[in-house]
């Protein structure tokens, strides 16, 4: 179980965006979800990328 | 002996052409790799050539063969039917395996892909030696993938050869046995089991375990072993082989079982307990390439070795067995190799058996939850309840889902029935997307199929089922 | 004539049994509602009875027959095959039809769903007559599901008598035709020109049209045409039936095409041009709900008529004259009726044709990408690359991917070939949620299926095939 996961093994993302967070170097635990079902859709991963919260 | 004198360079090296290394293959020279594949047997692999592929060929002639010999509701009866196994190895043989193998070596070629026949043997982190016949040549490759694969676990006083067979002398046999008696009930062995079962065989299954099908729980499995016992088949669990003594006429296996000592006599005995991977006569040790303590090599998830310009996939790293676990890797290692950062984040991997009636699973199962205490639940759909089923007379059997309490997701699915292979795939898509049981039962299912009995099993754990 | 004096005073009543009225019952039951459902015929409507199941029923017991016909390549020889269709005909009504009826009977009263037997007609907006034979009563609904379906359009000079039959004819007939001429080739006409045809009957499909199976594209039918016209099957397209005689042997249809006027003689005569919803003899004209042109119910997406209180679904609403779509529409109206805000919000609806090779369809397709102007393309795997098709011998058709370029989004789908009708579902569900080509291609598939050349099809998409 990687970062795609929550602590409890369940589902941050679909493949597509886990995949692309994974080659951006995008930690998704980190990454605010505004999908379905609490999912991280791929806008955002983007809206993460572009701006990404300041490390406390 | 030809021994190159001079090593020749190579980008990507390739070793085995399975279904992970034939994949790899493809795949890195369509990313823009200049790969070389080695293959000291058959193109294809085990998979392609003596496992997946033609095992699956013997099952369906045994289907047909079968239904013929016990009947049908439809009306059709049929005078007398016969079975003639030569033309049914020569048609799995040239019209299914030589087809495929011959179909995958035209499309390395296609992909420019230079194919070297013989053995490869690592010298140490930068090259190989591959040996064929007399012939010998060292490549110095940039990168390597090693795809050996496995072959069958040999057990004490059962040693290949005669009437005591493995799974490959068992899919080339030229007569169907009288009587073949299998040591080992794992999914190899069920479904040679399962497939001379039609073809007519008396079968004997001898396990260690309290039962067979390792890895599909009990409940999966009943009306597999029901299927078996309505068809004679003999299962004996929780015993130990201890010896086979064979004539040129037959093969007489000793076990141990219940605290005592017992024979069975058929025609031969195959012995499928297990596989153990090919990395023990590669020269790995010339590397500093890290194996566990079961000869596995270690990967991170990126397929890469601890020799970070050496990958690893297939079945000589750690995880089942299974050909689509070595072509899904096939394709992470082929890109990491060409430079991207490829890791592998699969959530679940499908597991299928083509027993008779077919077996298929994935992700989390009642066991499963049940161990890691999640807030869970199992919900069985029937396929007696299922129409398509009925006009199919295929009524055995039922769909699973486990699903997530707090928020509806599919976290893992069973199936025991018709077509149990092929259904298990929208399963998987569904958790590996993380949807959610609603999800399923808002997606329009055509009528009759039995697909739809998915729909009706979201509507089953929703706690408004339709059809049960 | 005995008449209720009294109205019998309803929750929610709904008219017809079929998909849509059984499903929207026990649904309705599950959210609390008392409800009355009232069949003039059989349980189970159309589909159960005369649609869809005993059509699958008889394809299936023609598929069997025809391969012991037409050989195989799997060694297994059969001296003599005959088909008893007396006992095909038992079978499909005993053990598949009665006993599906049978168990949604059961369901509706285990849902206390009160079964009333009788033909409903509208008295006013609040109220229904169930007259059966001698018998009549008065129901005042709180609320009604018009649930009534459809029944096939009768033609000039077709009258459905003797040996001009309907679908419910050809689907009940005592002995195999010699010669069955179809007359309208859409996919009950096709579907049960492959039943017969491979149950020994010749055929001829009379279609107006410049092809059959209209809804599905030229390039996804081509497979099927071929093996019709293997089998022999004589398709006629841009023809028109004129009339047709019959004598108590046979009949003679008269038809015009390539502007001459034809006559072919055959066993039966069956017409199937389409079908027409049972809205004209409901009294509807007694009640405030509007109906279109062609004689259907308007409703909202809460499957709500003009009259609030008043709900309808299936066949008697606009969209494909589908079994799934009627028992979507059924959960939806449930839901409603029981005071939710419900609405159909699907997507997309798939289509399935058991012809002997069976077709599927779902969301976008080439013809529509290119009308809408999308940005959009179609990727085709052959099931010829396959090796689970190889292994069962059916290795015709491809499965098509309709995708949008900007996003890698699936839209749409296409299959011809084994598994179809199965193979769908996990298209749709991709469709239905928005996923995308990577999200399939990074599904692991397992290996040998049918359902793993979804995948090599997203591959393709994607742009890195590894099997072709
Ligand atoms: C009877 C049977 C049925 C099976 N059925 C299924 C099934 O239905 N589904 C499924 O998923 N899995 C099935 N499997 C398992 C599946 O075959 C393997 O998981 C799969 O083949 C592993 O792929 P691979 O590429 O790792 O290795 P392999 O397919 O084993 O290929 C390895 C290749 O490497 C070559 N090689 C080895 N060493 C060298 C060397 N030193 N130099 C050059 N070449 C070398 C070998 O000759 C071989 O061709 C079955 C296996 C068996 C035996
Ligand atoms: C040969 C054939 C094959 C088919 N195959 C398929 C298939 O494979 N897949 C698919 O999706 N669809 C198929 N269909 C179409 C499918 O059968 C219909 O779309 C479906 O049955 C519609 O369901 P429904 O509930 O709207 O109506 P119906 O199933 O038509 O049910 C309506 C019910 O209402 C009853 N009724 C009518 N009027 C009254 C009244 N006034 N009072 C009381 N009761 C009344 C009728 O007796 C009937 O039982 C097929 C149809 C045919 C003819």
């Amino acid at each position: 179980v990687g970062a795609e996961y929550t602590s409890n093994g369940q589902l941050l993302a679909m493949p597509s965006v886990r995949e692309y967070a994974r080659k951006n170097d995008i930690d998704l635990t980190q990454v605010p979800a505004t999908g379905r079902h609490g999912h991280i859709t791929m806008a955002d991963v983007e809206n993460f990328k572009a701006s990404p919260a300041p490390a406390a | 002996m030809v021994v190159g004198t001079q090593a020749i360079n190579v980008d990507t090296l390739i070793i085995g052409s399975g279904p992970g290394g034939y994949v790899a293959a493809i795949r890195a020279a369509e990313l823009g790799q200049k790969v070389v594949i080695v293959e000291r047997d058959y193109i294809g692999g085990v998979c392609l050539n003596v496992g997946c592929i033609p095992s699956k060929a013997l099952i369906q002639a045994g289907h047909l063969y079968s239904t013929l010999q016990h009947g049908n509701p439809f009306g059709v009866s049929v005078s007398e039917s016969k079975i003639d196994f030569t033309k049914t190895q020569e048609w799995k043989q040239n019209q299914v395996v030589n087809k495929l193998t011959g179909g995958v070596e035209l499309l390395l070629k296609k992909h420019k892909v230079a194919i070297v026949r013989g053995e490869a043997y690592f010298n140490d982190n930068e090259t190989v030696n591959v040996i064929n016949g007399d012939d010998s040549h060292v490549y110095r490759f940039k990168r390597a993938l090693i795809a050996t694969g496995s072959r069958p676990v040999e057990i004490p006083h059962f040693k290949f050869s005669g009437r005591v067979i493995d799974s490959t002398g068992a899919l080339n046999l030229k007569d169907v046995p009288e009587h073949l008696i299998i040591i080992g009930g794992g999914v190899i062995g069920a479904e040679l089991a399962g497939a001379y079962m039609n073809l007519g065989s008396k079968i004997t299954i001898i396990e260690g375990l309290d039962h067979i099908l390792n890895g599909f729980d009990g409940e999966l499995i009943q009306p597999v072993l029901n299927n078996f016992k309505k068809n004679g088949v003999e299962i004996v669990t929780e015993a130990t082989a201890v010896e086979a003594n064979q004539t040129d006429k037959d093969v007489t296996v000793t076990y141990e079982a219940d605290g005592t000592t017992k024979t069975v006599n058929g025609d031969y005995c195959l012995v499928s307990v297990g596989r153990r991977p090919n990395t023990d006569q590669l020269g790995l040790n010339n590397t500093n390439i890290k194996l566990s303590k079961r000869g596995l090599i270690e990967v991170n998830d990126s397929m890469q070795t601890s020799v970070k310009h050496i990958y690893a996939i297939g079945d000589v790293v750690a995880g089942p067995a299974l050909a689509h676990k070595a072509s899904f890797e096939a394709k992470v290692a082929a890109a990491a190799m060409g430079g991207e950062d490829a890791h592998d984040t699969h959530y679940v991997l499908p597991a299928v058996a083509y027993t008779n009636i077919e077996l298929a699973t994935v992700g989390e199962t009642p066991q499963s939850i049940a161990e890691k205490k999640l807030d869970a639940k199992s919900s069985k759909f029937p396929f007696a309840a299922s129409g398509r089923a009925m006009t199919m007379d295929q009524t055995e059997g039922f769909i699973r889902l486990i699903t997530d309490n707090p928020t509806g997701g599919i976290i893992g699915a069973q199936i025991v029935g018709p077509e149990a292979s092929n259904l298990i795939s929208e399963l998987t898509l569904a958790i590996e997307n993380g949807l959610t049981i609603k999800d399923i039962e808002l997606t329009i299912h055509p009528h009759p199929t039995l697909g739809e009995e998915i729909m009706d099993a979201a509507e089953l754990a929703a706690g408004l089922p339709i059809h049960v």
